[in-house]
């Protein structure tokens, strides 16, 4: 990822952009340290072993999911994978049903069922939270589908990783996108690594991933996604030819995370360089990009900007303990939601065995 | 009134009737549309209803398994085929992580109502590859459901009921079928709807229970007529027609009736419907049993090609009666 | 003489010794050279051996196992990594329609001897994409071998046999093992190997049978222990280790030793692994049953997040105990 | 597919080419029309009822397999899909073995157990016959991948058909082949239609299927499948990339089929017009083209043409003899060929139970 390659136009002149009132700015800031501070609170109770399984961080990749989402209107749907916190929180999700979904807690969002990789609410738009790589591209266009099939004008955007666009269903689902005419955007959150591996030992490809839409006559975009403004506005293009055209498009999100691939991964210093990892940090930190911004454009403040961490802070800190607080599945719980029927004991739930336990 | 119907006209006749009830029904896949179907199951229907509700594919069918899973989140009811059940192993996990799982892993928000229909049998001549029976291989799976018709009648009532259903439901149906025929309901005397879970006893008898799903169920039959006439044994054929949800109670009632089972299964024999039929049946009616219970399956080998011999590696009247004879 | 070892250990060791015999041992998979594998089985031999034979691939694993297969037909002997033996659903067709059915379709002229090894198991709260248990699945394909190891000398015996083994074998690892110990034989006390299709009795009894394979052998044990010391009764726990080839002559031993069963089995429970070896068991020991036999699988469920509840979905002593104490 | 666009270099001037004997390019036009006669013999016998199945015809696609193989080295490897016996006659193996496969007799290639669509000859560096839709595609990957592990110069072409490439596994073989440097040519044999559905109906694409080898950075051709001299000249160009640089190919032999997609389809006269059908037998017959290229070059008479056909009708002929009178397999036979240890009896056979039959 070569950072300097990528274009430093002024996006807040973008007409999306331009129509962005102060408040709006400052509550797309606010989002972003949100979910920073959520994440770090997740973290904490992941070390002191509350929650278990994986724990995939965003952090470092915040302005992805709250700049794309901040673009949707109510027909426009969301879906990603495992590392889903930023994209559940920018939609609107409750912290509160987040961290209690990651506590395993009858109150999470999907009931303690899904877990930290799998937060869904169908209500916002949002379709998860997906654990297999790439599992999630063929559903989006699926989405994307539905909506146009049921006359919607909308679109559904699908988040990948750098890693997932080497899965076969991506490359069926390009196809089948560009083919039927979905109004999907599929937006690669490039992190730069699958895991340990880089983006050079994953991929062959010929200047960047999203040029692989050229194969399937698909319009492409690069991003930088340590700026704000810039992802507004180039989602927006593809946004808008979706939703008018019915015409998929490749985004390519150039972002960065500084933990590892999840918290399990103890390698992550040691396929990157402390230096690179500073670097982002210090130079392309989406948080500290927009807040420099708004500041030089006079809209926040350094006080606000901190009331607004501390807020944020706080927010996470009495979602934990609502998590904690919460009641656990109980083992009937273990057999609901397994089958639609059986749940709404219908007549047809009735007929026949469907569970097999002794 | 019923009328005589190739099974294959009857799954038409219910894939038209649905499209006809409901203008959410879609039907997705390789040749359904301009082609008129592989095995020309939906023939006529593309003409009749058009591009957007009878849709051909490319062959990508982790792409558009995938791709009608996701439009099913939001209301509309693909029904897809998969021109041989046996490329589900290309769409594999779309069948069993995304349409088996999202409902559990998003606490009930997320429903699935597809149904991925097409032929799972061997005895065609196309060897190994394109004569997988993944029946048991997927109702292994809690979310999905399973059914396999064995007749006409069973393949409208069943197709039409997997469509209203609103979990996944796999309909496995076969080539080998498709030109029988049978009696079917007249549309004309009311919806015609064969529950899922619901198995049918296809012919009475007292002296052993022969159980089946499938074209196994007309190899049952023909076996026993063969028992009958020749060695003056009453079989008892129970047609399970769905495999999950399972009609248990059915099964119990036979071998109560019967004491002695054989249960025909094209399924290759580690596994299969029957070994978990063995295995509800010896747990529920132990005390009832008045011999082991015994299968016919598949013989444990890849399906051969050679037109000479694969009939023998399948499930036929004459390994079913050799083994109920082999019980006495 | 014998070392404690680590589960994860004794497989790396078995690696290594296999990498250092035959210069066509190769190790394929995400993540198993430079990061030393998600869960460090191959820590250190990518720096030992070198890119040639370790190798570290993208997120394709339809296109790296069929990669491993085409490669093993002209010699190569690629041992795969699964990160998750979950992700076998992305490679399903390579899995079982190339390397189970080529021999065949050849007519004997190809063989396939590749591995595929990684953890099958629930219980980590990663949920239901990522806890499936596929050991029946794959053994229900005539061509397949597969194999599940409980204990750390198993697991180095059985992944060395399986990579000299000419046939495709499919081994079942199990993360809640890989970090705990014992006893493993010396190399300098000669080559350790463990055959395929040979179970093992881990401890002896004369009540009821404990039949199980993988992590759930662990289970058994802990409950054969309360039982003894809580209710005086003596349990036998068998490990099939192999689940195709297998120990069929083990399984009805002991069953013609106490007459009563329990099968301990983490598969859900339609099918599953139990539920062949419950129909094995009937059909061949009918008489010397003096009850049904009994199952502790998981749930029927797909695998739940919640760490509050996971370890009851799962077989565990408690409701290993409870079965056996409910058969009295 | 546009033929008019498709260059008209003399191709017969092109090295590889100019060091083709008389004598060879008679055994080449022999081949094609070889591959011909075998498989009208065998569209005979498919009607009458002797043979099983499916039966893909190769019939107008001759100078694909027999141009490309005819490159091929004691290093080179050939693996295909379902479309097979073309590849299988050229490759060198008999007409007994092909028809008695079919047949489903024991003489058969696969001992009667793989059919048309699984002809084998390791012997001869050919690994199938493959029937699921791009399965064969990875498996060509490995085959190349394991020449340049043992240190042999030699490459892997693997056939795929213009319907396959919408397949995921093939993008994933693509961009493995890249990323490793694996000599692997990938050949589409573009014959317009898969099954009864066009190209233009299954694949969105910039210019050329082929040309999607640019999302992995994959050098790409498209060839004249009507013309001998053309496929291997430009064949010969990728091969030698494999052979000595290690990097993939993607080729698109455009060429036709004048059958249905099997036998058993009787739509084929539906999809497409006969007026089509009637110009490709016309203008682009491989096997006529070629006769009138030889014919001029004075090294072919009517005369040595017609005894070819003759030559290779009484082969064909004769094979069916040979299959029509072969033994069957046995009910034992089903049972072999299963587990390499069990065919040959070795201790780890006798150890646990490997079959599970009653
Ligand atoms: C099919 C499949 N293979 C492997 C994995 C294990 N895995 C989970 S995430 C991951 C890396 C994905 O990297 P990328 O797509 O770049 O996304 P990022 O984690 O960087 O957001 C891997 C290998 C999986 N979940 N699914
Ligand atoms: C995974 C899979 N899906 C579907 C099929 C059924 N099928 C066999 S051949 C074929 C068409 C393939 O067309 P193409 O790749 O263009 O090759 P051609 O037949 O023209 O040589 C289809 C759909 C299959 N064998 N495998
Ligand atoms: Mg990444
Ligand atoms: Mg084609």
């Amino acid at each position: 990822m070569n950072r300097a390659n990528l274009s430093s136009l002024d996006f807040a002149l973008s007409p999306i952009n331009q129509g962005l009132t102060p408040e709006r700015k400052i509550e797309l800031f606010a989002q972003m340290v949100r979910i920073r501070r959520f994440e770090q609170a997740s973290l904490k109770y992941y070390q002191s072993g509350k929650i278990a399984g994986f724990l995939h961080l965003y952090i470092g990749q915040e302005a992805v999911a709250v700049g794309t989402i901040s673009l949707g209107g109510p027909d426009d749907h969301f879906i990603t994978a495992y590392r889903d916190h930023g994209h559940a929180l920018a939609i609107g999700m409750s912290m509160n049903e987040c961290m209690a979904e990651m506590f395993g807690k009858k109150t999470g969002c999907s009931k303690g069922k899904g877990g930290s990789m799998h937060f869904f609410a169908p209500d916002k738009n949002f379709w998860g939270g997906h654990g297999i790589v790439a599992g999630q591209t063929p559903l989006g266009l699926g989405l994307a589908y539905a909506l146009k099939y049921l006359g919607r004008e909308g679109c559904c955007l699908c988040y990948l990783g750098d890693g997932a666009v080497n899965q076969g269903t991506f490359h069926e689902s390009l196809n089948l996108a560009a083919l039927f005419e979905i109004p999907v955007v599929y937006v690669i959150e490039n992190n730069g690594y699958s895991m340990g591996t880089s983006q050079g030992r994953s991929s062959s490809y010929t200047s960047c991933l999203a040029q692989r839409a050229d194969a399937y006559n698909i319009a492409w975009d690069v991003i930088d996604g340590s700026n704000l403004y810039e992802v507004r506005a180039k989602t927006h293009i593809a946004i808008e030819r979706a939703r008018t055209q019915h015409r998929p498009s490749l985004l390519e999100i150039h972002t960065y995370r500084y933990y590892g691939h999840s918290i399990a991964d103890a390698n992550h210093k040691k396929y990157r360089t402390p230096e690179e990892i500073e670097n982002h940090k210090q130079n392309y930190d989406p948080i500290s990009v927009f807040r420099r911004t708004l500041i030089a454009e006079g809209i926040l403040t350094e006080d606000r900007a901190a009331a607004l961490n501390q807020a944020a802070a706080d927010e996470a800190a009495a979602a934990v303990k609502f998590a904690d607080s919460s009641p656990a599945p109980s083992l009937a719980d273990i057999r609901t939601d397994v089958y639609w029927e059986s749940d709404h004991a219908t007549p047809a739930s009735k007929i026949g065995r469907h569970f097999f336990d002794d | 009134m019923s009328r005589i119907l190739t099974y294959r006209e009857a799954l038409r006749e219910g894939l038209d009737e649905e499209l006809a009830r409901d203008p959410n029904v879609v039907l997705i896949g390789e040749e359904v549309a301009q082609y008129n179907g592989a095995y020309k199951v939906t023939e006529g229907l593309w003409k009749k209803w058009g591009d957007q509700r009878v849709l051909d594919t490319p062959i990508s069918e982790a792409g558009f398994i995938g791709m009608g899973i996701g439009a099913s989140l939001l209301g509309v009811r693909p029904v897809m085929e998969l021109m041989f059940w046996s490329f589900h192993s290309v769409a594999f996990d779309q069948l069993v992580s995304n349409a088996a799982c999202i409902r559990y892993m998003s606490g009930g928000l997320c429903h699935c109502p597809i149904v991925v229909r097409g032929p799972a049998n061997g005895g065609t001549g196309v060897g190994a590859t394109h004569s997988h029976t993944p029946e048991a291989l997927f109702a292994a799976f809690p979310g999905l459901k399973v059914c396999a018709p064995a007749t006409p009648a069973d393949a409208k009532g069943l197709i039409k009921t997997a469509i209203r259903d609103n979990d996944p439901v796999f309909v496995m149906e076969n080539t080998l079928l498709y030109g029988t025929s049978g009696e079917v309901p007249d549309p004309a005397d009311g919806d015609f709807l064969v529950p899922l879970g619901l198995a049918d006893i296809k012919r009475e008898g007292s002296d052993v229970s022969l159980i089946a799903h499938g074209r196994s169920v007309i190899q049952a039959l023909a076996a026993a007529d063969i028992l009958q006439t020749e060695h003056g044994i009453h079989a008892e054929v129970l047609d399970l027609r769905s495999i999950r949800p399972l009609d248990q109670d059915a099964i119990l009632k036979t071998v109560r009736k019967t004491h002695r089972v054989v249960l025909v299964d094209e399924s290759k024999p580690f596994g299969g419907v029957s070994a978990m039929v063995a295995m509800l049946i010896q747990d529920h009616a132990f005390d009832d049993l008045d011999a082991p219970i015994k299968r016919v399956c598949s013989l444990d080998a890849p399906a051969i090609y050679s037109q000479h011999v694969e009939y023998e590696q399948l499930p036929n009247p004459g390994r079913i009666v050799g083994k109920v004879l082999s019980m006495a």
